[in-house]
């Protein structure tokens, strides 16, 4: 295991000198930027779902939050992008800290149920208001200045290599075993003295400030947000299919599976066009039924 | 090489195909001349088309993969305001052009881009256009419901209507927003019912006409003028709903009634000529404005002799062509400034233009549901 | 001081009273056993003291603290270690690592590892280390609960029915490793449990619950002579083979 | 008063027939312990099938409602033998994953044959509406009111009145203790998802008749009838009356007074609200599957 | 017939990869009880398993009333009279007493009434808790229900696994009257793995003893009680 993470370091290097080496940059700047921005999501949700053991089907609720705090802070009030993603993470990780105490007394689909119906009525609340561009969206500034091609592709990179980073430390330190406790029996957990509510709701406040933060660097790399592509729920099953597809509570499952989804989606996508969605559904299904553990499940 | 992300399925299925259908009209008849001259070379014209199924993410999406995969700089627009919104953004990241003939809301025009033009009357005319003819008739009208869907073209429309009917001093008895895709409007139509206004007024796509009157109908509910945004001059408006399509008011941002000189068609007439041999039925607006996008572009391009986006850019700004759709002129924001717009009544199985010039009477107060 | 202090606890679920005014104090080093009917309320009155209910009325005090209102996890850390009668583990991990997560408040992890291998090898366990608790048999559980008790460093451990299942060959093993925890470290027991003749071993005060009332509280030998235990508890055979 | 009965009237209308929507999802969710995010894309298919038997055959949309369950329940047995005997045992959060991969399946299945465009079933005898006193009511929506409520008392007494109920519930709880008293849960499996997937069908039906509708219905009448199943609260069939006409009553009164906009809002921050304090639901009662 | 209930031989299955059980031969006649105990993890549990068909043997023979019933799924083998009350209990947590007793009585479904009224007999208790959730009986009373639930199929084999399992004494002896009288009014055979050993001999007409996956011992419940090295053992210690 400690091997095959090392071969990850050395792919996060390979990506990082990738802008120089590939032909056709704006086509696979895309697409590597597409793929990062998945593994991110994944991995947040890792530390969730895979060491905690809540499945926050909805938790681009706070992709959504992160987005748009981004958003509105360049757009009406002209703070920097560095600055304004930074708030906007934390406006997610923050939003997750609060409601996780009586949210996170659900567990397994009810819980996954209401982070989607979460997801759904935030989406209404900022289709439904004025300063969030109501349905119209809004449309963020263009990003001009150095490494103007590459810029989102290093902001992707920087952020799943932050997820994985903190993948591995949870997989490795005393707070993550506190979180694996928490995942295999909440009342044992208590009884060994790991108190519950407090952990899972900073695991809950992990994930959701990765996730703003992706949602953030999204929002500006795409230019036009609306309420239907920041509360996806689209968005959130194609999370969860990478997560499961490469294995949960592994380190390396979600960027593997984040990458095979979306190259092969990338694939059927440009070649398929008209009829990607009935592809993409079938391989859901077939992956699902196919490696029902993940490539390197472990549970 | 032009590409375009066009709805061919969804809410605007009928609308992306008439836009298609003008896309397509004017390429068949530029090949037929032997392409776009550029310099002095001539290019046929080739159209990628994407189904963008009425959804402006995806748009977004199949914008960026024909600027970036399949390597077109030219850009036709999408149908519907939100779709070219959401395109607009994409263009403009990557430096390419865009000119397009679907997409009305005054919104896209405040957002600083320099790569995006339209050739439709902002939205907010389609309202005033409404209420300027109702206001028009007699007995004149004293109350009026204005009912809008929520997305960024008919929000646009209902309010210029919103805003005409208070300056020429109707009561607005009812200004209310329902979500895209609603498919009940039932307690809407409770609240109209109460109110019984002389005008409504529907802010919609073409899905939403239809469902406006269908469910007037139902509610018993009698105005004496029902005026909506998109869907009357479209021939499938009268298709779906037969005799309860008669009297209902539409406004056009070109209708074949106009007389105007053209490069590629001759004239108006040359147009609807070409447009009836080819489809079996008289044009509309959307077809139309397609058209009209395209021959914009491709007069800039000639007169660029360049494919280079600046050059043609900087035509597009300076150009001022009359052609069988108006005047195309377009100010620094990209928009059209340069031509009127009308509006239709459905007499008769047909949409006749009543207003500002008169093919026709306007039927006012307009008959009870049967 | 007294190790614990329960001060008129009651229970009920849904109408059902399950403790009905509970009161009684343990001293520091003491063993306690308790006993009962099936349904009884041994259980809840253990849950109600680790914290995984919530008593409707009354008290409960850790050496002198009130901890009538304290999370479990702070209970634990306090120093009350338990075990569950259907056992709880982390079932998808191993056992050693299910005894880790218990001593999560040591130092680095090489260091917790070895620690947590000890008290393994301590409940006659280390041969499973490495498998994961959810292939263990019965008898295996309740030592890896047993283990992951005591790695807490509890000054009191609550058992519940540690002994259930066992054949005698490990409830000697067990017995003998309890016998020694408490001399060792002066560690407070109390256990719930049916198995009688493993109880006598370890202790000279029993509490006999019936119908969530405390029954009788003092030595077992005057238990085998109480009416009212026996009626209640033990069967007339029970008395009958002598003890 | 007038406008209030008025209101009361289509709540009833409208929620009768949630109520009988979410019945399919509801069972399958309680017994196989799936929730199918699919649902709401087979209810879309049953529309489907109601529109094409009526536009290529000619086939009148309430005769073809047998023809509906009879479909509904085939595909159920299908779907049955083909995945959900082996996703039984995965984590339930993966037959969530699970399903809506079905869901987009189904949908973009559709979406291709039919194009994303509007259909509607026109029952021309149903056209129009009633008016009494002051009060207004559209003939579909008494229909498919009727029906509704037909369908669903016929569920009631099936599930009410036989072993079968009992066994289906013994395999939502505890497959292995199922086998050791004799029951067979592959069969219930394929019994359940069966009359689950009947449903669906014939509430698609009901919905072609009732309202226009695309491919893309399904994941919003999927949230309804998750809605009422968790307003409710699982497993009875009164549960998913009370919550249907809980969510009707809901829809129509704030679509009156807050707007069109807000009422997917307001149903998701009720539905929350109801997870988070009362997770068993208005009535109470615990759900399947929970010990 | 043989005048053997069921009759197991060289059986051999065990976890993944891993074998528990190793040629265990063992049989039981009609109408006997016969009880099995040993050390801890030493596959007991496991061998009752593969005889309910819940686990799959690896080899070996297991038949029933001279059949063989290897490749017969539980279900099928319920109805044909065998029954288990298994570790674990297997009880429909969600249900009430009643409906899980009702349960079990699937396969006879005519005679349910008769049944629940023979079992409410043996365990008043349960009779007291009819309406209550299985999930909310405490340990004991749970053990209880499972027991009456596998005598609802009115087997021809009954197995129990962990008889006494956190049972009072009281209702231990109770258990034990219990199982002497259901073999005698029923004159059906049982199998019974039982940790107290003194228990399990007075109440078996046979005994097997398990260790690491096979059988080390076996013999007459009265003959092993005498044998030293079961004293020493098993009965000494306390
Ligand atoms: N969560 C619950 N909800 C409702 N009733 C409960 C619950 N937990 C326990 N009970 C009831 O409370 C009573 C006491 O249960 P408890 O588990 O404390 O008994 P016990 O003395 O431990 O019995 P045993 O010796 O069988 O383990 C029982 O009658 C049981 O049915
Ligand atoms: N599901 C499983 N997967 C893997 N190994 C298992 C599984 N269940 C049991 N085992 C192993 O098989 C062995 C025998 O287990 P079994 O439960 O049959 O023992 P037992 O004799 O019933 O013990 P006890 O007296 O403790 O109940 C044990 O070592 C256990 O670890
Ligand atoms: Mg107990
Ligand atoms: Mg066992």
């Amino acid at each position: 295991m400690a091997r095959l993470e090392k071969v990850i370091f050395i792919f996060f290097a390979v990506l990082a000198v990738l802008p120089l080496l590939l032909p056709d940059w704006p086509y696979w700047g895309r697409v590597l930027s597409s793929a990062l921005m998945l593994s991110s999501l994944a991995l947040a949700q890792n530390v969730l779902l895979g060491y905690t053991g809540y499945p926050a089907f909805g938790g681009i609720a706070f992709f959504g939050i992160g987005g748009y705090t981004t958003a509105i802070l360049m757009k009406s009030y002209s703070v920097p992008f560095l600055p304004s993603l930074l708030v906007g993470g934390m406006v997610a990780g923050f939003t997750a800290l609060i409601i996780a105490p009586p949210l996170m007394r659900l567990k397994s689909h009810y819980f996954a149920i209401t982070t989607l119906a979460l997801q759904l009525a935030l989406g209404e609340v900022v289709a439904n208001l004025e300063f969030t561009g109501g349905t119209d969206g809004i449309n963020l500034p263009i990003y001009r200045g150095p490494f103007e091609g590459y810029f989102f592709h290093f902001m992707f990179l920087f952020l799943a290599l932050i997820s994985f980073l903190i993948n591995l430390w949870v997989d490795r330190s005393v707070f993550g075993y506190a979180l694996k406790a928490i995942r295999e029996d909440e009342v044992a957990a208590e009884s060994v003295g790991v108190n519950t509510v407090l952990f899972k709701s900073f695991s809950f406040g992990i994930s959701s400030f990765l996730t703003g933060l992706v949602g953030g660097v999204y929002a500006y790399w795409i230019t036009y947000i609306d309420p239907t592509s920041m509360f996806d729920p689209l968005l959130s099953v194609k999370t969860f299919v990478a997560l499961l597809l490469g294995g949960v509570g592994t380190t390396i499952g979600p960027l593997l599976g984040a990458f095979l989804l979306e190259m092969v989606s990338e694939i059927v996508w440009s070649g398929l066009t008209e009829v990607h969605g009935i592809i993409l559904g079938l391989l859901i299904v077939l992956g699902i039924l196919l490696v029902p553990r993940g490539i390197l499940g472990v549970r | 090489r032009l590409g375009a992300a066009v709805s061919f399925s969804g809410k605007y299925a009928k609308e992306g195909e008439l836009l298609k259908r003008g896309y397509e009209l004017w390429k068949e008849r530029v090949n037929a001349k032997g392409g776009i001259k550029v310099g002095n070379k001539r290019y046929k014209v080739e159209i990628i088309y994407y189904d963008d199924r009425s959804d402006p993410k995806t748009t977004a999406k199949l914008v960026e993969k024909l600027i970036t995969q399949d390597k077109v700089r030219f850009i036709l627009g999408p149908y519907g305001s939100a779709q070219v919104f959401a395109a607009a953004g994409v263009v403009e990241k990557y430096r390419a052009l865009m000119v397009q003939g679907g997409g009305a809301s005054s919104k896209i025009y405040r957002q600083g881009y320099r790569h995006v033009f339209g050739v439709f009357n902002i939205a907010p005319d389609y309202g005033k256009n409404l209420i300027d003819l109702a206001v028009s008739l007699k007995p004149r009208p004293k109350t009026v419901a204005i009912i809008y869907e929520k997305d960024i073209f008919s929000e646009d429309a209902a309010r210029g209507a919103l805003e005409e009917a208070k300056k020429k001093g109707l009561k607005v008895v009812l200004f209310e927003g329902y979500p895209k895709g609603t498919q009940d409007l039932s307690s809407l139509m409770l609240k109209i019912r109460m109110k019984r206004p002389d005008v409504v007024i529907g802010a919609g796509h073409f899905k939403d006409s239809v469902l406006v009157i269908k469910q007037l109908k139902q509610f018993r509910i009698n105005p004496k003028f029902v005026g909506l945004t998109v869907g009357p001059p479209v021939p499938a408006f009268v298709k779906a709903l037969g005799k309860d399509a008669e009297y209902v008011f539409g406004p056009v941002q070109w209708s074949k009634a106009f007389r105007y000189k053209d490069p590629l068609f001759g004239s108006t007439e040359g147009f609807v000529k070409a447009y009836r041999e080819r489809y079996g039925e008289d044009p509309e607006y959307h077809a139309a404005g397609g058209t009209a996008a395209a021959l914009a572009l491709q007069i800039a391009i000639e007169r660029a002799g360049s494919l280079e986006v600046d050059k043609v850019r900087k035509e597009l700004l300076s150009m001022k062509v009359e052609t069988f759709y108006g005047v195309i002129g377009f100010d620094e924001t990209g928009k059209i400034v340069t031509k009127p717009m009308a509006v239709i009544q459905i007499q008769g199985g047909k949409p006749v233009t009543v207003y500002p010039f008169r093919e026709a009477e306007p039927v006012y107060p307009k008959p009870e549901w049967k | 001081m007294r190790a614990l202090e329960v001060i008129g606890v009651e229970k009920s679920f849904g109408g059902n009273k399950v403790l009905k005014g509970i009161s009684f104090g343990v001293e520091e080093g003491e063993t306690v056993g308790i006993v009962g009917p099936n349904g009884s309320g041994k259980t809840t009155l253990l849950n109600v003291i680790g914290g995984v209910i919530r008593q409707d009325r009354g008290r409960v005090l850790a050496f002198g603290k009130d901890i009538s209102s304290r999370r479990p996890s702070e209970r634990a850390r306090l120093g009350i270690g338990r075990t569950f009668q259907i056992t709880r583990l982390f079932s998808n991990l191993t056992a050693l690592e299910n005894v880790m997560i218990a001593l999560h408040y040591g130092s680095s992890l090489p260091a917790t590892k070895e620690k947590a291998l000890e008290i393994l090898e301590e409940v006659g366990l280390s041969h499973k280390a490495k498998d994961r608790a959810s292939s263990l048999s019965l008898a295996q559980r309740k030592r890896l609960e047993l283990a992951r008790a005591l790695a807490l460093q509890p000054r009191v451990l609550l058992l519940d029915e540690v002994f259930a299942g066992l054949n005698p060959v490990s409830i000697k093993e067990i017995v003998d490793l309890l016998k020694r925890l408490r001399e060792e470290r002066r560690i407070t027991l109390i256990l719930a449990e049916h198995v009688l003749k493993a109880l006598f071993q370890l202790t000279e005060r029993v509490l006999v619950l019936s119908e969530g009332r405390l029954i009788f509280d003092g030595r077992p030998e005057d238990m085998a002579q109480n009416e009212e235990v026996i009626k209640a508890y033990l069967g007339e055979r029970y008395v009958g083979k002598g003890s | 008063m007038d406008l209030l009965l008025q209101l009361l009237l289509e709540a009833l209308l409208l929620g009768t027939f949630y109520a009988f929507l979410s019945l399919g999802f509801s069972l399958t969710w309680g017994v196989l312990n799936i929730l199918n995010l699919a649902y709401g894309s087979l209810v879309v298919l049953g529309s489907y099938l109601a529109y094409s038997l009526f536009n290529a055959v000619g086939v009148d949309p309430i005769v073809s409602l047998p023809i509906s369950f009879a479909v509904g329940f085939g595909l159920g047995l299908l779907l049955q033998a083909s995945f959900v005997n082996r996703v039984i045992k995965l984590e339930p959060f993966m037959v969530l994953i699970l399903t809506f991969g079905l869901d987009i399946l189904i949908s973009h299945t559709l979406n291709y044959f039919f194009k994303a465009d509007i259909r509607s079933i026109d029952v021309p005898y149903a056209e129009g509406s009633l008016v009494v006193g002051n009060l207004i009511v559209s003939k579909v929506k008494l229909l498919v009111f009727i029906l509704s409520l037909l369908f669903t008392f016929l569920l009631f007494v099936f599930l009410k009145f036989t072993w079968t109920g009992r066994a289906i519930r013994a395999v939502a709880l505890d497959v292995e203790g199922a086998r050791l008293v004799g029951i067979s849960p592959e069969r219930v499996f394929a019994l359940t998802m069966g009359i689950g997937t009947g449903i669906a069908f014939l509430s698609g039906n009901l919905y072609g008749i009732l309202q226009g509708f695309t491919p893309f219905d399904g994941g919003f009448l999927t949230v309804k009838a998750f809605l009422v199943s968790v307003l409710g609260g699982l497993g009875r069939v009164e549960s998913a009356l009370l919550g249907g006409l809980f969510l009707g009553t809901m829809e129509i009164f704030v679509s009156f007074y807050a707007g069109e906009s807000w009422k997917l809002f307001a149903s998701l921050v009720l539905m929350i609200l109801v997870l988070i304090f009362r997770p068993r639901g208005l009535m109470g009662g615990k759900y399947y599957g929970e010990a | 017939m043989s005048g053997k209930v069921l009759e197991v031989s060289d059986l051999r299955a065990g976890y993944g990869d891993v074998e528990i059980l190793r040629s265990i031969h063992l049989h039981v006649s009609d109408g006997e009880i016969v009880a099995i105990f040993g050390s801890n993890g030493s596959g007991k549990s496991t061998f009752l398993k593969v005889v309910a068909g819940l686990l799959r043997p690896w080899g070996g023979s297991v038949r029933y009333m001279d059949e063989h019933i290897e490749e017969l799924s539980p279900e099928e083998r319920v109805r044909r009279g065998i029954a288990l009350a298994a570790e674990g209990r297997k009880l429909f947590l969600g249900m009430s007493v009643e409906e899980n007793l009702l349960l079990g009585s699937w396969i006879k479904r005519d005679k349910v009434r008769e049944n629940l009224e023979r079992v409410y007999e043996y365990f008043p208790q349960l009779r007291e808790k009819r309406k209550t959730l299985a999930g909310d009986l405490s340990g004991g009373q749970q053990q209880m229900l499972s027991i009456g639930r596998a005598l609802m199929s009115e087997p021809r084999l009954l197995m129990i696994d962990e008889l006494s399992l956190g049972l009072a004494p009281a209702v231990v002896d109770r258990l034990a009257q219990i199982i002497l009288s259901i073999r005698e009014k029923e004159g059906i055979s049982i199998l019974v793995v039982e940790q107290e050993v003194s228990l399990a001999l007075e109440i078996s007409d046979r005994a097997y003893v398990f260790d690491l996956g096979t059988i080390v011992d076996e013999g007459s419940s009265e003959e092993l009680l005498r044998r030293d090295s079961i004293r020493r053992t098993y009965l000494s210690l306390m």
